[in-house]
C-alpha cells in the first residue's frame, strides 16, 4: 500500500489507546483520532478548556456556543463527562492524570525533544496554548505527523532546530510510513510501510533509526480523507 | 443594607478603570469572552492597558478593538497569532514594538492567575522548563525533575462572562464558559461579570461556581443561552 | 458599669464590623460575634470548612450533618451562600479576600505578633486548623479575649512568650475593659471601661500603652451570657 | 469495555493496601469522614501507615481506629489535641515516640495536597513563617513579605466519602462534605470513593464536583442524607 493518509494514520493511533485510558487529543489531525477507536475501547477526551468527555461533534441543530473543544469546534458530551475550569483542567493536565497526548509536531529528537508550537514564521505573534503542558504532563506523549515535511526534510533529528516544547517527552510517533519508538536508545522503527524499504526510511530519517527486531508491516484500513 | 452588586449598563459597571490597569479578560475557544465589557471598555478610553486573556487574537473575542484602538501596552497571553496571511494589528503593534509580549504556557497562565488569587506569590513547574519560554528563570530540581519559577499575576480589573448572576455577585457559568473566569475573578481588585441574566433571588449554593466574594459588579446583557 | 462579659465583648467587636464586608469567625467566643450585629450590617460570615455564608445554628429539626461550620456547629445557610471545597475555602482566606477575621488570643505583641494556637499543654498534641492561614491572610486580624489571664497575668506584652501564629497580624483587639489598637507605635487604647482608669490598664498591660487622645469610655447593652 | 468502578465493598475496595502506604482520610468539621473505609482498612490490617488526615482526633472520624490499632507511624495533621483531659492514643503514641507528628497549617495542609495533584512540586507561602511550623524551612521574600518553600504531599491511597458516585467514577458531594475529599483524590495514585448512593446512570455533567479521573472506586455504603 502507499504512504498512509491523514485519517489512515489517526486510525493508526487510536488502534493502540488503552481501553479505559483519558485522552487528550491536540488540534488538527489528532482530533480525528477519535473517529477510529476500535469498538471495544471506553474512552474519556479531555480537552483544554475544561472538558473530560468529549463526544463527537455537534449537529448544526443541537448545538451550544459553550460546549466547545479546545480548537472551539461546538462539540457534544459523551454519558459520564464532567466539566471544570481551566485552572482545574490543567491541573489535570499538568498531575499527570492524562494517560495519553496525542500531538502534531514539527521535529521530534532522539532523545525525546519535541518541537510543536512554533515555526517561527517571520512576523506572526507566537502561540503556545497547552502545547507544553501536556507534553510535560501527560503520562505518555504520542506525536501523529507526516514523517517528512513537504519538501521532503527529515522531521526525525538528532536534534531539534525549531524552538522546543518540551525536553525529553515524546515515547511514540505515528507517521504516514512508519510507527517509530523513541527509546533511551534513540529512534527505534516498530512499523513500517511495506512499499518503504530500511533503506529509504534510513534515508528519510535525520539521525540514526534502528528497526525493531520484531518490526512489522505498517498497515490501514481503505479510509477517504 | 441589602447587597446589591447589579449595575444596569456596561459602562457603569467599568466607569473609572484608570490608564495603565492591569485588565483580566476571560475566554477561551468561543466560550466565555466578555464581549459587551469589551466593548464599554474600549468607549471608556483608558490607555497603556497590560492586557491577561488567553488569546490576544480570538477572531470571537472583541480583545482585539482594544489593541486596535491603541488601548494597549503589554499583552500576557499563550496565543498572539492571527489567522489570516496579513498581520493581525496586535502583530503589527508588536513587530512594531509597541506592544510588549509575555507569551505563557496555558496551564502556567491559569496557574500564575490562581497563585495570584490564592495568595501563593511564586511556584515551580516543570512546564516551561528547556524551552524558550522558560528562558531567564530561576531552574531548580525537585526529585531529578528541573522546574522553573513562576510568579503570581494579579490584576487591578477582570472582565469575565457568566450565564448567570444574582445580587451577591455569585456567578454560575454555562458548560466550557468557566474557562479563566473564576482564577480571573481571584486574581483581580475589581471583577466585573457580564451575564446573559441577573436574577433577584440567589443562585442556590450549590450550583454557585464563582462564590460572591470575587465580584464587584453584574450586568446583564443578554444573548443566546 | 463592670467587666464586660463575653456576650458583651463579643457585641462590642461585631459593631465595629463593616457593611457588606465577609468576615471569619475563629472558635468559641469569636463565633458569638455574629449574633450581635447591628441590623443595618449585611455580612458574609465564613467558615474554613468551605461555606461562604454562614447562617444561625440548625434547630433541632432541621439540622444536617454536611451543613456545618469549622467548629462542627450544624448551621444553616443565608440568602447568597455557597460552599466550596478546601482548597478553595484557603484559597479564599489566604487570597486576601476576607475582610476582617476574629480570633482568640492567648497573647498579642505590640508589634501585632499573635499566639493563639499552641498553649503548651504538656502532652497534649498540636492543634493549629486555619489560625496561621486566617491571621497572615485575612485583611484585617481583630484579636477577641480577656485583657488578662485567669491569674491575671497581661496578655499584652512586648513579646509574646507563647509559639507565635503569625507575625505583625493584629490590628484591634476587643477586651472586657478596653478596646486596644495595634499601631506602628505599638499598643493605643481606644476605649477604657469607665471603672478602669488609665493607671489600672497600664499596670494590667505587659508593655507600654498609649492612650488615644480621643480616647472613649467602653460601653455595651446589658446582655446575659 | 464499558467503564463500571462499582464494587462490592469497601473491602474489595481496600484490597492489597501495602505496609507502609500514605493514605490520605477525608473529612472535616463532623462531614465527609469515610467512616466505612476506614473500617475496612482497619480490618485489613496494613502497618507502618502515613496518614495524611486534617485531624488525627477528630471524635466522629474513625482515623482514631487505625491510630488505636498500632497501625500508623506518622500522621501529617493541622489538628491532633484529644478533646478529654485523658490522653488520646494518637497524643500516647506520639508521646511516646511511636508516631511521628508533622503539623501543618490547615491552608497549608491542602494547598500541598493540592499542589501534589496539580504537579507543582513546591511553592511559597507566607502562611509559617516565623513560627515554629517554618522552622528550618526555606524562606525568601516576594515584594518585602517573607515566605517559606512549602513541598507537594503526594499519597498512595485516598479514602474520602461522597454523596452519590456513579459507574464512572463522578462523584457529588452534599454540602461541606466536599472539603479535602477533592484535593487528596487528585493528589493520590489510587481513591476509593464511600457514598450513600451510587448510581447506574451517570451524575449530570454540571453536578459532578470530583471528575471521574480522578476515582478509582465507588463503594455504596448508605448512610444518612
Amino acid at each position: 500500500m502507499s504512504a498512509l493518509n491523514r485519517s489512515q494514520m489517526a486510525w493508526r493511533a487510536a488502534q493502540d489507546l488503552p481501553d479505559g485510558s483519558v485522552v487528550n487529543l491536540g488540534l488538527g489531525m489528532p482530533v480525528w483520532v477519535s473517529n477510529y477507536l476500535p469498538v471495544d475501547r471506553d474512552i474519556f477526551f479531555q480537552s483544554e478548556n475544561g472538558i473530560l468527555g468529549v463526544g463527537p461533534q455537534a449537529d448544526e441543530d443541537s448545538q451550544d456556543r459553550n460546549i466547545v473543544d479546545a480548537g472551539s469546534r461546538r462539540v457534544t458530551l459523551r454519558e459520564g463527562a464532567s466539566v471544570v475550569d481551566s485552572v482545574n483542567s490543567f491541573a489535570m493536565i499538568r498531575g499527570g492524570h492524562i494517560n495519553v497526548t496525542i500531538l502534531g509536531a514539527f521535529e521530534v529528537a532522539s532523545n525525546g525533544d519535541l518541537a510543536n508550537w512554533d515555526a517561527r514564521v517571520p512576523s506572526k505573534g507566537p502561540l503556545v496554548g497547552g502545547a507544553m503542558d501536556l507534553a510535560v504532563g501527560a503520562k505518555a506523549t504520542w506525536i501523529l505527523m507526516q514523517f517528512n515535511t513537504k519538501d521532503g526534510a527529515p522531521r526525525l533529528l538528532k536534534t531539534c532546530t525549531l524552538p522546543l516544547t518540551a525536553p525529553h517527552c515524546v515515547k511514540r510517533i505515528y507517521t504516514d510510513i512508519a510507527v517509530v519508538d523513541v527509546t533511551p536508545d534513540g529512534f527505534v522503527a516498530r512499523e513500517i510501510l511495506a512499499t518503504v524499504g530500511t533503506d529509504e526510511l534510513r534515508s528519510r530519517t535525520g539521525t540514526a533509526i534502528a528497526i525493531a527486531p520484531d518490526c512489522q508491516a505498517l498497515n490501514a484500513p481503505e479510509i477517504s480523507l | 443594607m441589602a447587597i446589591d452588586k447589579r449595575v444596569a449598563t456596561a459602562a457603569e459597571a467599568l466607569a473609572g478603570v484608570k490608564d495603565g490597569a492591569v485588565v483580566m479578560v476571560s475566554g477561551f475557544a468561543g466560550a466565555g469572552f466578555p464581549n459587551a465589557l469589551l466593548e464599554a471598555l474600549r468607549d471608556s478610553g483608558p490607555t497603556g492597558l497590560t492586557l491577561v486573556a488567553n488569546s490576544a487574537t480570538h477572531p470571537l473575542s472583541l480583545t482585539h478593538t482594544l489593541i486596535e484602538a491603541g488601548m494597549v501596552t503589554k499583552v500576557i497571553a499563550s496565543a498572539a497569532r492571527g489567522r489570516g496571511q496579513e498581520l493581525s494589528s496586535f502583530e503589527q503593534q508588536w513587530r512594531d514594538g509597541k506592544i510588549e509580549l509575555e507569551c505563557v504556557p496555558q496551564g502556567n497562565f491559569s496557574e500564575r492567575i490562581r497563585a495570584g488569587g490564592a495568595g501563593i506569590p511564586a511556584f515551580y513547574t516543570p512546564v516551561g522548563y528547556g524551552t524558550e519560554l522558560g528562558e531567564d528563570k530561576e531552574i531548580r530540581e525537585f526529585k531529578g525533575r528541573p522546574c522553573v519559577l513562576e510568579d503570581a499575576i494579579t490584576g487591578d480589573l477582570a472582565l469575565i462572562r457568566g450565564d448567570v448572576g444574582d445580587r451577591f455577585g455569585n456567578i454560575k457559568f454555562r458548560y466550557a464558559q468557566m474557562n479563566f473566569g473564576v482564577a480571573m475573578a481571584t486574581a483581580c481588585t475589581t471583577t466585573v461579570a457580564e451575564v446573559r441574566e441577573a436574577v433577584d433571588g440567589a443562585i442556590p449554593p450549590v450550583e454557585v461556581q464563582l462564590p460572591s466574594v470575587y465580584v464587584n459588579h453584574v450586568v446583564a446583557v443578554g444573548g443566546e443561552v
